[in-house]
């Protein structure tokens, strides 16, 4: 157990190491300057000079790297250039929003997702199997941003009943304006869900051990509930764990849409901006919590599956 | 529309006037600001010399000063009201601090210093009074310096206490010195301005200003539209449809803005050297055409770099607006038909720039000359004709750009002069009579003289077959009907001054 | 045995009718079957279906409804938007054929390094696979948008190496089975050497898999697409793709909901008809075949 | 098909009789008529062995008298009488109270039997849910049917998982299910397949003592003639769907009558005695069960057929001794159905 | 000479990672097969007996040099543990190889006709059609079955085709490996005379394993019993059904018993389990299941013992 903690710990590690060196990489071949972006056209050359200098840019990459690492060990996430805000306010400042955003949408849609995949697979090859395969994968299609928008011009524009931006302020107020946004982003992973958990439902219910349930006359609601669900979940788990990168990515459509603080739209503005450091920052910790997700998604895996457990 | 729950929560608290800007601030030290948002906040925050008057006309007038005259091309006097106080415990503005204020800009070498143009010094004469001695003469600073960003008046005392040097400070302003103080800064979800106690002016006309920075105007709308915002610019394409159906209670206004949108051809590039060629583009492409579909009929052509109401604006470019294909033809001719490869024509990734580019593209493709659209993010187009990136510039042909103004013709002119060839001036225009009439429109104090020259300059430009003026784009805006805004001529708001109900 | 024994009389079915009774037998297979046809059907014979040129501005009044004119309406300059909805199939389709196939003849070829290499090599794919898929994609994405400029080809470049780690993760899991499987082992001590073991015999038997796999990927090319217009980072204007059409429309959806509705429909279409062809083909393939990481 | 009667007067009470069942199974490539005109007698308090080789149809009649048939079988004929109750034509409500109840079953492959994610303990919990006692009551009583089956430390087993326990104790653990309920008849589809030779003998003496002990009676499915003639008092023999004989262990063993079981007792290693190169085989290959021949359905593969085989479909007949047999060379001595 | 003559071969398997092991201070290997000694001439049969996970195919891989093993294994007088890689290539010729898993070990994508073919063509043989209708003639399959798919072959079928292929290139040492594994009991009778009927044409060395002590009665001319990795007892098949010396040879012995009512001995039922290879017991690994253990069985090893042409490891045998 422990050698197994530590190994993914430093595997996580690796990943992240790597993950954030590739991508100083492909920063420093993607065309575009930081101090042209923000510094506005009056900045003098010399001007622009010293603000490369103050971003480390003009230092060699490798050396940026080693930097970048050396100076994250002393938590320290670098400073802003322009706002001269440590990076680390800005990021953490945004990310609640995120977090609650992607969280608050994987709980909606797994929930559904599961429950509409759990009553497909019983049903399956009925009507309403077929009707609910039809949602559940339309569903998935539909891109965030068409959702969000659709949305907003619905419940907040025609109708006025929720909020159309922002985040809100106070628990009730921020739980009021979550609910357009979560709803954009979970709406397709209901219906990935509900379509892995169908299939492996039908996989499980096939299984000898639940023949054998059934032959001792348990209830089917009790077979579903103890005996299948359990296995028939992880899939669904291990899916919503990787699946986090693109939460992270719909993020950032419904943050520019409803206007709403969060580290996707941190991203996006950064990256338009160039403004390396930010970048860094956050996608460091961006990448960071999707490994955790990872890894949180093995551990409940673990938690339904004692065999999983014992690779621990 | 019944109003969503959260901003029936805001409007229990009082007065509450809230708005969007394009962008979350990024700067409120007024000596080092880099963008117009950030002026917007410190417009309420601090105060200044004189301020642009709110209506149709570009104009100033006064503010913290008692009385300001130019006195010869190279000073300008001016005396501050008596009893104007600086917030928390900095006392009373004084001639002091308005030296330290205009000064700083230059000592620390800020991106912005180039307002000041030749500013020498400040000279303090007087417990509230002092002169403003420059180098040379310079006229933009009556308009762009001033009654703008870096024209707002802080404490000196509050600035040494904080930093220091008295450098940059940043996010965290020591002192206010305006109508409002920033109580919060949510970022990218609101700034908070509150009154300010210490002010001795008189009351703004809201309790506390709501700022919430969204990036696309589209979300703004929408956001007006559910009642979360009391005043916001809109988009030209929703222009119509805002006027055939307008929200409930709502006024819409529109005014000029003082963007410049043009083609720009890069000279240096071999594919554009023959200026028959770029003639034949000039007059391919239909002004009028183009702006109509981009803005869907909301904004006019425009004649040149400078805007209505301007000083220096053409009535009429020499290319005609609607251009001639039967002239454009004839250049190919002359230039001896379409170059062998498709021309790129460069723009930014956002749906106004697309459209006029492939509207300009099918023109193109009208006197046979065949063209292929670069979509870029703002990083990488920004910085699309810099030397100082690398080799892109020497492959960018057709440019679809757009600078954002100031109001003063120099403004405009100065990012075509020679010194800015790889810096600005993608085009790599360079024409020594240019930069010559640049120069001489500085210290030009005869308005109407120097209107005269900035014309001249944009025949210049035309001529030299490197660019086709497109448009100054348009600034419409809506507000709740009760609401009294104070807008600029360019339909930007000057907050303080904002009176009535919401 | 005594089943197959039972069976041995009888004429084996070719996979082709394999595939159709398998089909018949699942009503979401025959829906997903039938709207591929269709859907591949329009993006050949877009030219000859539609009457405009996907391309030609202001074929009609802007932004209208559709009318018997324009089946779908227009575009805010005028173009017919049922003719650029089916053009817009025609590059879908081959966005998606183009990357997926880079992915998976990338995805292959480490994916069997991985799996058949010696284990240090494995170790190092695998640090990297994860490391690519622990990017937020829209960050790659735009990284790489920005660095090559906007246009088909970049869409697939996105697309290609964002599905590279996950079809290399399945082939390699796939590959570290087929090592050890019996019919392996058996070349393996017949003297059958390593060029022969992995393309006779482990090759075929990753393949149908994985284009099954790769089939019920295409919805999702057309959504990262989608995605990246609606960035502004799509293909080059003026091709017409549903993202691009998506992502004009989406300004003029408050009064206009036609062009939205005209980008969004195609590609719920495309994900249906995929989607449900795809899990009715591993269905009768192999029940077993589940996308894990 | 008439129907008729298989009570032979040996004096035992039948718990269940099969009467003339059949059963397909929907494909692709049209039905398989895997079970045909099925007639069995189980008897109260004793093991009924069924034999046969593989694809014979073992499982099929096993799942149908439990009601688990897959999905795409179908019964087309017969009766499956249990006290009242017809199983062929139960509806589903009613199955519920049967199985655990009066019927109980152990599955082939004890590796996959039990659900991975559930203890032991909680498996054997679950399936006394009918029982109104407390839960430490239920638990007492996991935890004694474990001794029963001579699992050592059964109270600490009970929190394993199936995945902790050697395939000969996880087969073991449900046998001490299925005892648990106190089945009226235990249906065992070759419970020893997957395992060991040595782990085998254990399993079959267990389940022997454990027969003797509750006094249920036992359908003992199995290829292995050995181990049919080792534990059951009776012993059927299916080939490729029918039964085609039936009788006691004793007699069938020692004297068997079909052509098929004297070939298929020929062929079992365990009965050659004497050292040889050349081992008995039954030439022929199976008939396919889409299109069964008519006449008699070993007739392919067997060396005394004759023309009456080929026309018609031979009924039961017994010999002057006690067994049936479909099989016409028997029927001179008597026969029982026409 | 032998064709083939075994000695002290020992084969470790990996149970947990270096790192892994170096922490937890545990052995990182454990031995599946430890001291197996055996010899085996042309033109003889030789049975590998013993239950699951004892040990018996992995001897097998590591005499067709799949696994590598310590130890010496003398091929025709040659050592071929430290085989070359092109000699590898021409032992492969003459040493072939029938699986346990009769469909699995055919690929699946390839037809019957080219599976048959597959050690010529690797062999770099030239080979046309005839080939295949000869091979697949010479194990007594119809030809028409060159052109089906292994998963459409019963499986003993599947095991002819795994024959012909194991004999297309005329070995001289053949090993079987549990070669009527889930068959029926007519079919097994097939294979197993097919392999008889070959061996007296081609006069072919056999090595086959299986677990069922029964079978390999009529078709070796010796018999090794495996338990836990290591030979427990060897020697003439005859010798050994006659009169078993080790306790778990005759528990094996029983565990296929006639059907026949009056041959009935009953059978000698084991207690417990079998031990995993990676903890093996004290003493005589055996001692905990056998009947007849006594108490220094827990701590003695016993050795080999001689017995004229056969021999056994008990201490007190019966
Ligand atoms: N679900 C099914 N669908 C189609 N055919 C089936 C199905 N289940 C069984 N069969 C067929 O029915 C016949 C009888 O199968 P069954 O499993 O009852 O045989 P068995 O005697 O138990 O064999 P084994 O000894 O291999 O377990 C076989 O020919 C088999 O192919
Ligand atoms: N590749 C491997 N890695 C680790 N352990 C292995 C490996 N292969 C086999 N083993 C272990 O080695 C032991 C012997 O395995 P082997 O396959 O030789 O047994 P066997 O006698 O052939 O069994 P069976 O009758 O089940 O085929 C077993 O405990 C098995 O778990
Ligand atoms: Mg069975
Ligand atoms: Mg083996």
């Amino acid at each position: 157990m422990i050698y197994y903690a530590t190994q993914r710990f430093l595997l996580s590690l690796l990943i992240v190491i790597v993950a954030i060196s590739l991508l100083t990489l492909m920063l420093h071949v993607v065309p575009g300057d930081p101090a042209t972006m923000i510094l506005g056209p009056r900045a003098t050359p010399e001007l622009i000079e010293k603000t490369r200098v103050a971003m480390g840019l003009d230092q060699p990459l490798p050396v940026q790297i080693v930097t970048f690492f050396g100076r994250i060990l002393h938590g320290d996430l670098g400073t802003d250039v322009f706002t001269g805000r440590a990076v680390s306010d800005i990021v953490f400042e945004q990310l609640p929003y995120t977090l609650v955003l992607i969280a608050a949408s994987i709980l909606w849609s797994s929930i559904l997702g599961i429950v509409l995949g759990c009553y497909s697979a019983l049903r399956a090859g009925t009507w309403l199997d077929t009707l609910s395969g039809i949602l559940s994968v339309g569903t998935i299609s539909i891109p965030a941003f068409v959702m969000a928008l659709y949305a907003v011009l619905i419940f907040a524009v025609s109708l006025g009943w929720l909020p159309a931006i922002g985040a809100g302020e106070g628990f009730f107020d921020e739980a009021i304006h979550l609910i357009l946004p979560a709803f954009a982003i979970g709406i397709s992973w209901v219906g990935y869900i509900a379509r892995m958990v169908r299939a492996s439902m039908l996989e499980v219910m096939g299984a000898p051990h639940v023949r054998m349930a059934r032959s001792f006359g348990l209830t089917e609601a009790r077979i579903v509930r103890a005996y299948i669900l359990r296995i028939a979940v992880q899939p669904a788990v291990t899916l919503l764990g990787t699946g986090v990168a693109h939460l992270f990515s719909a993020a950032v459509f419904v943050e520019v849409i409803f206007a709403r603080p969060g580290i996707g739209a941190l991203i996006v503005s950064s990256v338009n901006e160039r403004n390396y450091p930010i970048i860094l920052g956050a996608v460091l910790v961006t990448t960071a919590i999707i490994v955790l997700a990872t890894l949180l998604s093995d551990l409940i895996v673990a938690l339904l599956d004692p065999r999983q457990r014992e690779a621990l | 529309a019944t109003m969503p729950l959260g901003s029936r929560i805001w409007a229990q608290s009082g007065q509450v006037l809230r708005l969007s800007a394009y962008a979350d601030i990024d700067a409120l030290d007024p000596a080092f600001y880099q963008n117009g948002y950030n002026v917007d906040v410190m417009n309420c925050i601090y105060t200044k010399l004189i301020r642009y008057k709110a209506g149709r006309e570009w104009d100033w007038e006064l503010e913290s000063a008692e009385e300001i005259e130019q006195v010869d091309d190279t000073h300008i006097r001016f005396k501050l009201k008596q009893g104007l106080q600086f917030s928390g415990d900095y006392g009373e503005i004084t001639a002091e601090d308005v030296k330290f204020s205009f000064e700083r800009a230059i000592s620390h070498d800020s991106p912005v210093k180039s307002d000041w143009g030749p500013l020498d010094h400040v000279e303090v004469t007087g417990r509230y009074e002092g002169v403003i001695v420059l180098k040379e003469p310079f006229q933009p600073l009556w308009t762009i310096a001033l009654p703008y960003g870096t024209g707002h008046i802080i404490s000196k005392k509050a600035v040494l206490d904080a930093t220091d040097d008295g450098g940059n400070f940043g996010m965290t302003p020591p002192v206010f010195s305006g109508a409002y103080v920033l109580a919060e800064w949510k970022p990218n979800q609101y700034v908070r301005l509150t009154r300010n106690p210490a002010w001795t002016g008189p009351a703004p006309g809201f309790e506390e200003i709501r700022i919430l920075p969204m990036d696309d105007t589209k979300t703004a709308e929408r956001a007006y539209e559910a009642g979360d915002l009391d005043f916001t610019q809109i988009t030209l394409s929703s222009l119509a449809q805002y006027r055939q159906d307008p929200p409930a209670n709502t006024t819409i206004k529109e005014y000029p803005s003082l963007y410049y949108v043009w083609l720009g051809m890069n000279l240096d590039n071999p594919a554009l050297g023959d200026k028959n060629l770029r003639q034949a583009i000039q007059y391919a492409i239909n002004v009028k055409q183009v702006v109509d579909a981009a803005y869907f009929g909301e904004a006019e052509p425009a004649t040149g770099l400078i805007a209505p109401g301007l000083p220096g604006h053409r009535d009429h470019s020499a290319i005609p607006v609607e251009g001639d294909l039967d002239k454009a033809r004839a250049f190919l001719q002359a230039a001896g038909g379409p170059p062998s490869q498709p021309l790129t024509i460069d723009t930014l990734n956002a749906s106004e720039w697309t459209t006029m580019a492939q509207i300009i593209q099918a023109q193109l493709s009208r006197i046979g000359l065949p063209t292929q659209i670069n979509v870029q993010d703002s990083g990488s187009f920004w910085t699309l004709g810099m030397e100082s990136e690398g080799d892109r510039w020497k492959n960018m042909q057709l440019v679809l750009n757009r600078f954002s103004m100031l109001p003063d013709p120099y403004y405009a002119t100065s990012w075509f002069v020679s010194d800015q060839v790889g810096i600005w001036n993608w085009e790599r225009f360079s024409s020594p009579e240019f930069d010559k009439l640049h120069q001489k429109a500085l210290s030009e104090t005869d308005s109407g003289e120097r209107a005269a020259i900035y014309r001249q300059m944009q025949d210049i430009m035309e001529q030299s077959g490197a660019y086709r003026f497109l448009t100054h784009e348009g600034s419409p805006v809506m507000y709740h009907d009760s609401l009294e805004p104070a807008l600029r001529p360019d339909g930007r708001p000057l907050l303080p001054r904002f009176s009535g109900s919401v | 045995m005594g089943q197959a024994q039972a069976t041995v009389s009888l004429p084996e079915p070719t996979v082709i009718s394999r595939i159709l009774r398998g089909l018949a037998g699942n009503r979401t297979g025959t829906i997903g079957f039938v709207l591929v046809v269709l859907i591949l059907a329009a993006a050949i014979f877009a030219s000859w279906i539609s009457q405009y040129d996907p391309a030609a501005i202001m074929t009609g009044p802007r932004m209208a409804p559709p009318s018997s004119e324009h089946w779908l309406g227009t575009d805010n300059i005028g173009r017919d938007l049922f003719s650029r909805v089916l053009a817009g199939g025609r590059v879908a389709m081959l966005v998606a054929a183009a990357s997926l196939g880079a992915a998976l003849s990338l995805g292959l070829v480490l994916g069997l390094v991985a799996g058949l290499g010696p284990r240090w090599l494995d170790n190092l794919l695998l640090l990297l696979f994860d490391a690519l898929r622990s990017f937020p994609t829209i960050v790659f994405g735009l990284a790489v948008v920005t660095l090559v400029g906007p246009s088909l080809f970049t869409v697939i470049l996105v697309v290609a190496i964002t599905s590279v780690p996950i079809y290399a993760r399945i082939i390699r899991t796939q590959a570290q089975s087929l090592r050890n499987a019996e019919f392996v082992m058996a070349e393996r001590a017949m003297g059958a050497g390593l060029p022969r073991i992995l393309f006779v015999h482990v090759l075929p038997n990753v393949l149908g898999p994985l284009l099954i796999l790769a089939s019920m990927d295409v919805p999702l090319v057309i959504a990262t697409e989608a995605g990246l217009s609606f960035l502004g980072m799509g293909v080059r204007p003026p091709t017409p793709s549903w993202g691009v059409i998506l992502n004009d429309g989406y300004n003029f959806i408050r009064n206009s909901p036609w062009p939205v509705i005209a980008g969004s429909v195609p590609i719920v279409l495309v994900t249906l008809g995929f989607t449900f062809m795809g899990e009715a083909l591993r269905d009768i393939f192999d029940p077993r075949l589940q996308k894990a990481n | 098909m008439h129907s008729y009667n298989t009570t032979r007067g040996n004096g035992h009470v039948p718990l269940m009789r099969i009467e003339e069942l059949s059963v397909d199974f929907a494909t692709a490539r049209g039905p398989i008529h895997a079970l045909r005109h099925i007639s069995l007698e189980v008897a109260a308090g004793r093991i009924l062995g069924l034999v046969g080789e593989s694809g014979c149809g073992k499982s099929s009649l096993a799942y149908s008298l439990i009601g688990l048939l897959a999905s795409n079988a179908h019964i087309t004929h017969g009766v499956i009488r249990l006290g009242d109750d017809d199983l062929a034509h139960l509806p589903a409500g009613r199955w519920r109270a049967l199985r655990g109840k009066r019927i109980a079953m152990i599955f082939q492959d004890p590796m996959t039997s039990l659900n991975p994610v559930r203890t032991i303990g909680q498996q054997m919990m679950d399936i006394q849910y009918r029982e109104r006692i407390t839960r430490a009551e239920k638990r007492k009583l996991a935890v004694d049917f474990l001794a029963q089956v001579r699992i050592p430390d059964p109270e600490a087993r009970l929190d394993s998982y199936p995945h902790e326990l050697s395939g000969g104790m996880r087969q073991r653990v449900c046998i001490a299910m299925a005892l648990l309920t106190r089945p009226d008849l235990l249906i065992a589809d070759e419970p020893t397949t997957a395992l060991d030779a040595t782990l085998e003998v254990q399993i079959i003496h267990l389940l022997r003592d454990l027969q003797q002990q509750f006094g249920c009676s036992v359908i003992f499915v199995s290829h292995h003639l050995g181990t049919v003639a080792e534990l059951c008092d009776d012993v059927a023999v299916m080939y490729a769907g029918e039964v085609v004989e039936q009788g006691s262990v004793d007699e069938i063993f020692r004297q068997p009558a079909h052509p098929y079981t004297q070939a298929l007792l020929e062929c079992d290693p365990g009965s050659i005695r004497e050292a040889t190169r050349i081992l008995p085989t039954i030439p022929g290959s199976l008939p396919d069960l889409r299109q069964v021949p008519s006449g008699c359905i070993f007739q392919d593969r067997c060396p005394h057929v004759f023309e009456r085989c080929r026309r018609e479909h031979p009924g039961f007949y017994s010999g002057e001794r006690t067994q049936l047999v479909r099989c016409y060379r028997v029927a001179g001595e008597g026969e029982i159905t026409s | 000479m032998s064709l083939l003559e075994v000695k002290h071969l020992e084969v470790r398997y990996r149970r947990l990672s270096r790192v892994k092991a170096a922490l937890q201070r545990e052995e990182a290997t454990f031995p599946a097969v430890a001291d197996v000694s055996f010899t085996l001439e042309a033109g003889r049969t030789l049975g590998l007996v013993g239950e699951s996970g004892s040990g018996k195919s992995t001897v097998a891989k590591s005499l067709i040099g799949l696994q590598s093993a310590s130890g010496s294994i003398r091929y025709d007088g040659r050592e071929i543990g430290s085989a070359s890689h092109s000699e590898w290539q021409r032992l492969r010729r003459e040493i072939s190889m029938m699986w346990q898993d009769p469909i699995g070990s055919l690929s699946p994508r390839l037809s019957i006709a080219s599976l048959v073919t597959e050690p010529l063509k690797i062999q770099g043989r030239k080979c046309s059609p005839d080939d295949a209708d000869r091979l697949l003639s010479m194990v007594g399959l119809s030809t028409d079955l060159g052109s089906r798919y292994p998963h459409q072959l019963s499986g003993g079928q599947a095991r002819r085709v795994g024959v012909a292929r194991a004999l297309a290139l005329d070995p001289k040492l053949l090993i079987a490996d549990e070669p009527t594994a889930g068959l029926d009991m007519s079919v097994q009778g097939e294979i197993l005379n097919l392999l008889n009927e070959i061996q007296s044409r081609t006069g072919v060395a056999i090595l086959v394993i299986t677990h069922n002590l029964n079978l390999v009665r009529h078709v070796t001319d010796e018999v090794a019993v495996m338990y836990l990795g290591r030979f427990v007892e060897q020697g003439p098949t005859d010798a050994i059904f006659r009169h078993p010396r080790h306790p778990y040879t005759e528990a094996l012995l029983s565990a296929n018993p006639s059907p026949h009512p009056d041959e009935r001995h009953g059978r000698i039922e084991l207690s417990g389990e079998m031990p995993s290879p990676v903890w093996r017991p004290a003493g005589c690994e055996f001692h905990g299941r056998c009947p007849h253990a006594r108490p220094d069985c827990a701590d003695i090893i016993p050795g080999w013992n001689v017995e004229g042409e056969r021999g056994h490891a008990c201490r007190y045998p019966l």
